[in-house]
């Protein structure tokens, strides 16, 4: 009797599917999505200007009701340049996630930068600067999704 | 005054890859180690505490469930499951502290977990990230973790070069010092030029600036005053316990000078009566999952001012033979079993504080800093052990 | 945070908030906030009084990794010492408890919180409760391990699939009068033995319905308590208890785990007799005849004997020891919520504020709650004014 | 400002693989599955015979070093019959699981109980009953996992 007729190691894939609730402030984020605006909510108490627009402030614990158009166009706050795979990855590397601060807002967007030559990873950086200023790319066909804006580009 | 509480044993198994054993049989071995080191008898435990990464990473629904109650010891105890991401180890350890605090327990284990090669970790992080606005963006930890280095190496007015260098030395300090401890995972002698020369993961995270995925388990037994000197002469006492969150979009904070983070320490720093942390503190064992994180830390930390990092590294004060020697066994960027992760940098801390850590033992080390990193930066804790009650 | 206080041997239930439903419309983050707001706004307390937060929520239930991760701001805990206890707010409740006992802290939130309607079948996420090897492949889930149970109960003691139902009939018919139920209607024990069966002798009004909801309780020390209310509902004991993992190791009848929680939950309290002691239980019986069981793990009555307590109206509305006039998980089932759910609705009846189902003169209340297959985690707190 | 056109839920996946290990013990268990033997652990300090074996005993928490092989017969303790379908489900319903008391176990062993016509609910509890004697139906070629007996049957 050897070991190796029993398998040690047992393979599966799990797959479970969800349905998660957006919620109406996110129903109201995509909304404008959809018509090419970001859209933020002004807390009363604190002043700051939260995207995405969202149901309450998390530091003064009030309800948001003062939703607010901020750009499309910001200033790259920082990034990191994807270059490894890995299972559920979102979209296939090489990418950028950057943190990009929209013009008129007070916290920092996550999206994609693209529009770089990745061709050699040693020389993204010198392409992609914290502080460079970056505009929305938006997708023609918009269907109320963080995707409707297909990525950022850098612009002069 | 609140009750005084101790660890009194501690455990961890051979971090690495351990494909011979099941998770319950890894979870078992660090909890007969931690008995066996306190001397005690699983009758003698009279409340469980375990935790893991988020559960998706091991394919269990509620694991505390299935080695939780029978590996760990918990059959017919108190058991509940904590499990924060990164900080698990460190919010299981806090509950283990809690559990004796309370004046609930005397005697509790604490238990944190993980295989690491059984699941897929970044696949898991993504899923941090709600659906809706996050998922497409979070693009495992490294590229967490690297936005926020990245913004870190562009803060100061000190050259990038500068900082570069110095999260390179300290990738080939916690590879070396790995050596002397027998538990750990991944152990290399590098050179600085290695780090900076190997692949670009997620720029700018390099290979070498990159923890690696652990198989392992960690225990920690605690027992108040009474209890404590029954059992050891050489507890470690908890003098400083804190945990802090972040708001759930990490963007809404300065991820540099994080005001979690910074929170975080002056709470433990204010319970444990630390003023000066570079004088007081003997011995820090830092979450050090990426290199630059290592340095954030301690300026948050308190170890140096913000942007000053690079001298601690540059000066030597932070290796084993400095004034605050970080991470001698290692730390996360040898071994990282997640679910235990933060909890081996208590039991670290432990064993430095009583003398017991063997060949990475910091000479005379009285009082010592642990802490543990969870989420894309949403949840930071701190403990700190000292010899002296 | 650290506030350098005493232990505080009296910890106090001073406010609670629920919102359950079938398909709630925001999401698991904007429902936190709503309950949370809720609670907080109820008991005058302000997000920079509150020192602590434990929550309990679910990666499997949310479909999210480190579920709490996406809730915890959204539950005041933004730069607070906000930690998990996951699975079961009814642990959340104990680990609260811990906390605010400790003398670290003088405040503290509990909330559950799941969306069922956004996750897969219960089946599903209980199946990989099991590990991977021997009881998933097997496919034992929380019904279908109920179920067993169940007719294990039926063949020892002699007992009808009637009276499984009879309990279903008891929970739903309570639930009508609670306006936070889920699932509710005047149903008669024909009416549950002709609905589908799901797993036998389990039937689909025997099992609990998938819900979505959130609970929010807050805790205070002894000193602090008095700063929110005249009428503080103190943690008079509390224990939890688990069960070993493989159900094969376990008498699924006896429930040794629920029985040990509940004495010493009950020593604490100074309780000897709970039958004539409590005055309303809320206990946590996702399938019928789990209620019968958990009476007798819990000492309302001898083995075997739970059948007779629900024949002879014991735990009816206007029996001698109410159990689950809030119509029970049967009719509301927000998996992590619902420890906190028991907790909450036991206050209330405490406080005498529970409305159309409140039992009269309540003084001293069971909670109970449980998770994990045929029962595998028990948590029971006595309550009192 | 109109809503339709978006979706108030988002539907998706967690879709994640995994490699789990055995274990020693399990290691030792399956192999005995492959060998159409179903293998117990007897615990040194409670004497008990757990199925399937393991490496320590839960309940004593000591290290269990001797393995015994127990019956492939054993007695129905309590059975149900599934009949709801479920995302992921190991069997297609309708099906019945049971508990059994493997003859040389102490501890109840969980498996499928084949070969009964379960069209009818009340033809079923007329086959299968508490306490009913039942034996495992191995599967010809096996390969040592649990569904090395395909199912228990009555006898």
């Amino acid at each position: 009797m050897s070991q190796e007729e029993v398998k040690t190691v047992r393979e599966a894939e799990i797959t479970l599917p969800y349905k998660w609730t957006i919620g109406p402030s996110g129903l109201r984020f995509f909304q404008g999505l959809k018509e090419k605006k970001i859209l933020g909510t002004k807390c009363h108490k604190c002043g700051r200007v939260l995207v995405p627009g969202r149901k309450f402030c998390p530091r003064d614990f009030v309800e948001l009701f003062d939703w607010v158009e901020v750009k499309d166009e910001g200033t790259i706050r920082t990034y990191a340049f994807v270059n490894y795979s890995f299972v559920g990855q979102p979209r296939n590397p090489p990418y950028i996630v950057a943190v990009i601060d929209l013009d008129g807002a007070d916290t920092g967007f996550n999206h994609y930068v693209m529009g770089i030559d990745f061709s050699d990873p040693e020389k993204v950086k010198d392409q992609v600067k914290i502080g460079m200023r970056v505009k929305a790319v938006w997708a023609e066909k918009r269907v109320g999704a963080i995707t409707d804006i297909e990525y950022f580009k850098p612009i002069k | 005054m609140v009750r005084k509480v101790a660890v009194v044993g501690v455990g961890q198994t051979v971090h690495g890859k351990r494909r011979e054993v099941s998770f319950p049989e890894l979870v078992h071995e660090a909890v007969k180690r931690a008995l066996d080191d306190a001397n005690l008898t699983i009758e003698e435990i009279e409340a469980v505490v375990s935790g893991s990464m988020p559960a998706p990473m091991e394919g269990v629904n509620a694991p505390h469930l299935y080695w939780g109650d029978d590996a760990a010891g918990a059959v017919l105890k108190p058991n509940m499951r904590v499990a924060t991401c990164g900080t698990t180890g460190m919010s299981v350890a806090q509950s283990g502290y809690y559990h004796v605090a309370s004046g609930m327990f005397d005697v509790v284990l604490a238990v944190g977990a993980e295989k690491q090669y059984e699941g897929e970790a970044q696949g898991t992080m993504n899923t941090v990230g709600d659906a809706h606005f996050s998922r497409p963006f979070v693009p495992g930890a490294p590229g967490v973790f690297a936005q926020q280095s990245n913004e870190y190496l562009h803060r100061y007015d000190v050259p990038e070069e500068k900082i570069r260098l110095a999260a390179a030395e300290v990738s080939v300090r916690n590879h070396l010092d790995a050596f002397d401890n027998p538990y750990a995972h991944i152990k290399i002698k590098i050179k600085v030029d290695d780090v900076l020369n190997s692949r670009i993961i997620c720029y700018p995270i390099r290979l070498l600036d990159v923890c690696p995925q652990s198989d392992g388990a960690c225990a920690i037994i605690y027992a108040s005053e009474e209890r404590a000197r029954k059992i050891t002469d050489t507890p470690a006492w908890v003098k400083g316990v804190a945990y802090c969150g972040n708001e759930y979009w990490s963007s809404d904070n300065d991820s540099v000078e994080n005001p979690g983070t910074i929170e975080v320490a002056r709470r433990a720093y204010k319970m444990a009566g630390i003023t000066n942390p570079l004088k007081q503190l003997d011995v820090a064992e830092v979450y050090n999952p990426f290199t630059f994180q290592e340095m954030m830390h301690y300026e948050c930390f308190g170890f140096c001012k913000p942007g000053e990092a690079y001298k601690l590294v540059e000066e030597g004060i932070v290796s084993r033979s400095g004034e605050l020697p970080c991470d001698p066994s290692g730390g996360v960027l040898s071994t990282n079993p997640i679910g235990a992760t933060a909890m081996v940098r208590v039991v670290e801390a432990a064993l430095q504080v009583t003398g017991k850590a063997g060949a990475h033992q910091i000479p005379d080390a009285e009082t010592a800093f642990s802490n543990g990193l969870g989420g894309a930066n949403h949840l930071i804790s701190v403990m700190i052990l000292s010899r002296t009650p | 945070m650290f506030k350098g206080g005493f232990m505080s041997e009296k910890v106090a239930i001073v406010g609670v908030a629920q919102k359950c439903g079938e398909n709630l419309m925001d999401s698991v983050r904007g429902l936190a906030f709503e309950v949370t707001k809720t609670v907080m706004d109820k008991v005058g307390l302000t997000r920079e009084e509150l020192d602590t937060v434990v929550a309990s929520s679910s990666d499997y239930w949310q479909g999210m990794g480190c579920s709490n991760v996406f809730h915890f701001d959204a539950a005041a805990g933004y730069l607070k010492d906000s930690t998990k206890a996951e699975e079961d707010s009814g642990l959340a409740l104990a680990y609260g408890y811990m906390r605010v006992r400790s003398g670290h802290f003088d405040t503290c939130l509990v909330i559950g919180i799941t969306k069922c309607s956004e996750a897969p079948p219960i089946a599903t996420l209980t199946n990989i409760y099991n590990d991977p090897f021997y009881q998933r492949p097997i496919g034992l889930e929380e019904i279908s391990a109920a179920a067993l149970q169940a007719n294990q109960y039926m063949s020892r003691y002699k007992v009808s699939e009637e009276v499984g139902a009879e309990v279903a009939v008891k929970n739903l018919r309570n639930a009508l009068f609670n306006p936070h139920a889920h699932r509710k209607m005047r149903a008669t024990v024909e009416d549950v033995m002709h609905s589908p069966v799901m797993a036998y002798p389990l039937r689909e009004l025997m099992c609990c319905p998938a819900s979505d909801g959130a609970c929010a309780l807050i805790l205070a020390s002894e000193k602090a308590a008095k700063k929110f209310t005249d009428d503080p509902i103190w943690i008079k004991g509390i224990n939890w208890r688990a069960e070993p993992y493989f159900m094969g190791d376990r008498d699924i009848l006896e429930n040794r785990a629920l029985k040990m929680a509940s004495q010493k939950a009950y020593e604490m309290a100074g309780i000897k007799n709970p039958l004539k002691e409590i005055d309303v239980a809320e206990i946590c019986e996702p399938y019928a005849f789990q209620e019968l069981l958990w009476y007798e793990a819990l000492g309302f009555c001898s083995r075997g004997e739970g059948a007779k307590l629900i024949k002879d109206g014991v735990t009816s509305m206007d029996g001698e020891l109410p159990v689950n006039p809030s119509g029970g998980v049967l009719s509301t089932n927000p998996f992590c919520a619902r420890g906190a759910i028991r907790a909450a609705e036991a206050a209330l009846q405490l406080w005498g504020k529970a409305g159309e189902r409140q039992v009269p003169d309540a003084e001293t209340a069971l909670v109970h709650s449980v998770h994990g297959l045929a029962g595998q985690l028990h948590m029971v707190a006595i309550l009192g004014r | 400002m109109a809503e339709e056109g978006i979706k108030s839920v988002k539907y998706g996946a967690i879709q994640l693989p995994y490699r789990w290990s055995i274990g020693e013990a399990g290691l030792k268990f399956f192999q005995g599955m492959k060998n159409k033997k179903i293998m117990g652990s007897k615990c040194p300090k409670c004497g008990k015979v757990l199925v399937p074996g393991r490496k320590f005993c839960s309940t004593c928490f000591v290290d269990i070093p001797d393995w015994v092989q127990v019956s492939d017969k054993g007695t129905i303790e309590s059975w149900t019959l599934v009949t709801y379908p479920y995302i992921n489900q190991p069997a297609n319903p309708p099906y019945i699981i049971a508990r059994i008391k493997l003859d040389g176990a102490d501890s109840s062993f969980h498996h499928y109980i084949g070969e009964v016509d379960i069209s009818d609910l009340e033809n079923v509890k007329k086959q299968v009953k508490v306490g009913a004697k039942v034996q495992a139906v191995w599967r010809d070629k096996t390969v040592g996992d649990i569904m090395d007996i395909q199912y228990f049957k009555l006898i």
